[in-house]
């Protein structure tokens, strides 16, 4: 295992000053239970929203805490989901009277963490609204599985709540926009290889020299199929068709075209993959009018990408525009 | 013959020793279904624990167990730290005030347990998780301790049934949690939270018949 | 070899292709010769600023070009310096009449190809200067090696020269001010893995699972010294201390602080490193008042992590902070 | 006998022939020392040469010459891009208007593009770099056109003298261009730009006394 760490049960705290030591004019750090929060917060008037998730995935959750975006981020051990204890000390911090957005991916251990927390804060008098981001095409919805994860669409939610909450609208409004970003998003994701779970030292699954794995999720697990490795523009159908039919777009739609990387995949790969999936995307008649490319929800050092399609109107494209101000995004100020 | 105060406390360290030791299993079995940390939360988790024994040695059984839940959950995450945390809060409500168990009530604390952990996580029995372990168990106690059954046999019988179960799922295909993604590509792979689910339950065979 | 590409002759073009569908409201991508360059210029009065280099190192430098940044950026072949036709045109293209300022990565083709480009320019009657970047400590600088090689501080310079350009500072003073970033600016760089070249196909050095390279360039060259992996903290210790002892750096001297990603090391194990750069940094009584953080100048899929500080002025410290609005670095607009 | 204008057109398709074939290799040679790219930079580069060929096959050498090395400051990059650049201007330089070369013309001709690298990249004999190859060529043409050798002799001479010109690039530590930065790790490594640079001198012996 070859990793810029010290001692792996270590790693997170570590980060977490890092980053408490990088961005303290934007954010404060707390310990125990562990969270990063927004310096100015509680915010007269304004929902407050937290997200939170198992480390590894950075920027996400931590480098989104900010104006426009998130007030809190609770940070798990290593792909775990965090503990109630976190989200209910940082919906307290975050809580200015008007309520409390838990924006949570679905997986199960996030949704039970999560629920207890929200019930808990609600037991201390607080209001709070869960929505849970599901846009992985990947995984087959159904009674038969925990439901497809959430993955790219987290980001595209988290900002746009971000910017509703800072124009004062209600919780109740916020929760619906964050369902709606969830609703008309899908997502897609491949791996070029595995990554190793600093505490675990191996890779989580192996890949052969010649081989890729469509239809991962981003905790380093197994995705649906192995394959053999493909030139980027077979990825790049593999990766759009299974999107562009599951949500039922129509010509002339405007989209968010959103091509991530997995942690370990250089620009210059994603811009290749952009280039394929934008003629996808305008060949299939829909309009391209925003995009957000780089790595901003990652498996660690995984290899790979992953796409998110989002069906913009007015009211998603201005939240998207609006400023915002994070250590990971930053617009407009 | 009863399951002591003192017991309850050497089941615990025992169960922590035993989730230390199969850390790295745990973690294996966790990989090619799973993302790879079931062990690593466990013994976070149980370790928590450990530290706070101390404190409540001189507690009721009820309170133990509590205490133990409300540590895993506040330590563990993922999806195991409040299916556990479940476990042992449930098996604490029922042996609230008691400072030792019959066989009857550590069957009645399983049962409440797996109550717990199936309001928690909606898992049927043969979904691939730790339920497949721990329902074969509670049921095995009950029927012990109804039949008349002697403390040690029952324990041994809820051991061999618990393991049972986590060979059981095996075969089958994930409808829970992160091996469901999977579909059929979870089957022939043994689920991690069975194992460590049996793991605790061979810790109190252990404990409890051969002495800690 | 595990790429998102498609033939390796085609990678730089189709990514050229990305990033004009991307960015075609910052920036304009022209082919043949190839150069990326800000859709509004010339702009009156001010000096343009163009740099470029091989392909390979993105965001740099292409994801640099916008408002208070550079006006053009011409990408080479993977790590090949650009030919002196691209570098050509982009100057002429930029020119405003005020001048043309080149910042030129000290490497034997970046400066010959500049310099044959620079003299091009001046026989068509266009003022060029060249400040040629030379931070890296790694490479003993005496007249027995091509010199210090130019690392981070490259965006750094790009960075404040773009603002001061912005201000419509002169082509000297531009220069001048791009001389004083040089002047004032250290890196060391380490990597955990080689990269590959796609035209190359296989790693451009090999590394035993438990050594790293210590000293390594931009190039997936290899570095000064290999020596067994170590833990994080050594690492910020093996690249902090030739940094601080190389300039003299006085007690409360303020300095931005800027540890930068190789390409395939995700975010996590920067900010691990960040925590120790900024201990020992603030252990030698410098004040880090200013930092950067992120993949910013990479060499391919490569592993591993450089450190610059740069010691700060009131001139430099303006200039850093002042807008910038680039496909890869962005805040104040 | 002497070089006629088909005879330098075919050299030069015979070394984009060599530089195709030995692309690998130079690849290969310029990765422990450098950033395994000169191979991949010199075929591109004589690939387009190849391309302006036909266009230029009526004209006189000196402007073959100087159109190569136009053609190879636009296309090749890097370090190697301007050095062969300036090897073939100033090769043009002294053939203006020639449509045929005498081995005194030969010998000019490099000696006066050895001096267009040395002017551009500044290396001295024994830097490690394609002078070690280019300037014992040159001398050996030098001298073989004073002492009245054959053309044939005098190209093979040469040939031999570039080779062995490569060879003592090894055990030298390099002071210019990316390998300089290695130090001592340099030592033990051929150098790839004078092995390309032997590969040109080569294919002239091999084409023009063998005929192409
Ligand atoms: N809904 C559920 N009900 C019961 N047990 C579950 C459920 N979901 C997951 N599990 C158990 O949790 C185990 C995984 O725990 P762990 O790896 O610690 O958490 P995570 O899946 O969040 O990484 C599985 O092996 C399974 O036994
Ligand atoms: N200053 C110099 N003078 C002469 N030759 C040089 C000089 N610097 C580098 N070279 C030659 O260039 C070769 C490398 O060329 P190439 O790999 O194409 O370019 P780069 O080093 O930019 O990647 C070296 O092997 C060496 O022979
Ligand atoms: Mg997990
Ligand atoms: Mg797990
Ligand atoms: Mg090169
Ligand atoms: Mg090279």
């Amino acid at each position: 295992m070859k990793k810029l760490i010290n001692e792996p049960e270590h790693v997170v705290y570590e980060e977490l000053h890092g980053i408490a030591a990088a961005h303290h004019d934007l954010v404060e750090v707390c310990f125990d239970p562990n969270y990063i929060v927004r310096r100015d917060v509680p915010l007269k008037g304004k929902v407050g929203i937290v997200s939170g998730g198992g480390s590894g995935h950075e920027p996400m959750h931590g480098g989104f805490v900010g104006y426009g975006m998130l007030d809190a981020a609770c940070p798990g051990a290593v792909f775990t989901s965090p503990t109630p204890d976190q989200m209910l000390e940082a919906t307290k911090r975050v809580n200015a009277g008007a309520g409390v957005l838990h924006i949570v991916k679905n997986y199960t251990g996030d949704i039970m963490n999560f629920e207890m927390a929200a019930d808990l804060a609600r037991d201390q008098g607080i209001e709070v609204e869960s929505v849970v981001i599901n846009d992985d095409v990947a995984v087959e919805d159904s009674l038969y599985t925990a439901g497809r994860r959430g993955v790219g669409a987290t980001v595209l939610a988290e900002k746009i709540c971000g910017a509703a909450a800072e124009a004062r609208r209600s919780l109740k409004d916020v929760a619906d926009i964050c369902r709606k970003v969830n609703d008309r998003s899908r997502s897609m994701g491949m791996a070029l290889t595995s990554c190793i779970v600093p505490h675990a030292g191996k890779p989580t699954f192996s890949l052969a020299e010649d081989e890729m794995e469509i239809g991962i999720g981003i905790h380093g697990e197994p995705g649906r199929t192995r394959m053999k490795l493909k030139p980027a523009d077979e990825i790049g159908v593999l990766l759009m068709t299974p999107i562009i039919s599951d949500l039922p777009y129509k010509n002339g739609d405007e989209v968010l075209l959103f091509v991530n990387g997995m942690g370990g995949t250089p620009l210059m790969e994603l811009y290749v993959i952009y280039n394929r999936a934008y003629e996808i995307a305008t060949r299939n008649e829909l309009k391209v009018s925003r995009n957000l490319i780089g790595s901003y929800i990652t498996s660690l050092e995984m290899a790979g990408c992953s796409i998110t399609l989002l069906k913009l109107d007015d009211e998603l494209t201005r939240f998207w525009d609006a400023p915002v101000r994070t250590a990971a995004l930053r617009w407009g100020m | 013959m009863t399951i002591s105060r003192d017991d309850v406390l050497s089941w615990i360290k025992n169960c922590a020793a035993a989730l230390a030791d199969n850390r790295d299993y745990l973690i294996e079995l966790d990989s090619p279904i799973g993302d790879g940390d079931h062990g690593a939360n466990m013994n976070r988790g149980f370790q928590a624990v450990l530290g706070k024994l101390p404190d409540i040695a001189d507690k009721d059984i009820g309170t133990i167990f509590k205490t133990v839940g409300f540590t895993l959950i506040s330590t563990v995450g993922g999806a195991s730290g409040p299916l556990y945390g479940a476990l042992f809060m449930q098996m604490g409500a029922v042996s609230d005030g008691k400072i030792e168990l019959t066989l009857t009530d550590w069957a009645e604390a399983v049962e409440a347990g797996l109550n717990g952990v199936v309001l928690r996580g909606k898992a049927n029995h043969g979904d691939k998780t730790m339920v497949d372990a721990l329902m074969p168990s509670a049921e095995t106690l009950k029927a012990a301790s109804a039949n008349g059954m002697s403390l040690p046999d029952a324990l041994r019988e809820c051991a061999h049934a618990a393991e049972r179960g986590v060979q059981d799922t095996i075969p089958l295909i994930a409808r829970k949690g992160r091996a469901s993604y999977l579909g059929q590509r979870s089957i022939g792979h043994q689920d991690p939270g069975a194992t460590s689910s049996s793991l605790l339950l061979q810790a109190a065979a252990h404990t409890w018949v051969n002495g800690s």
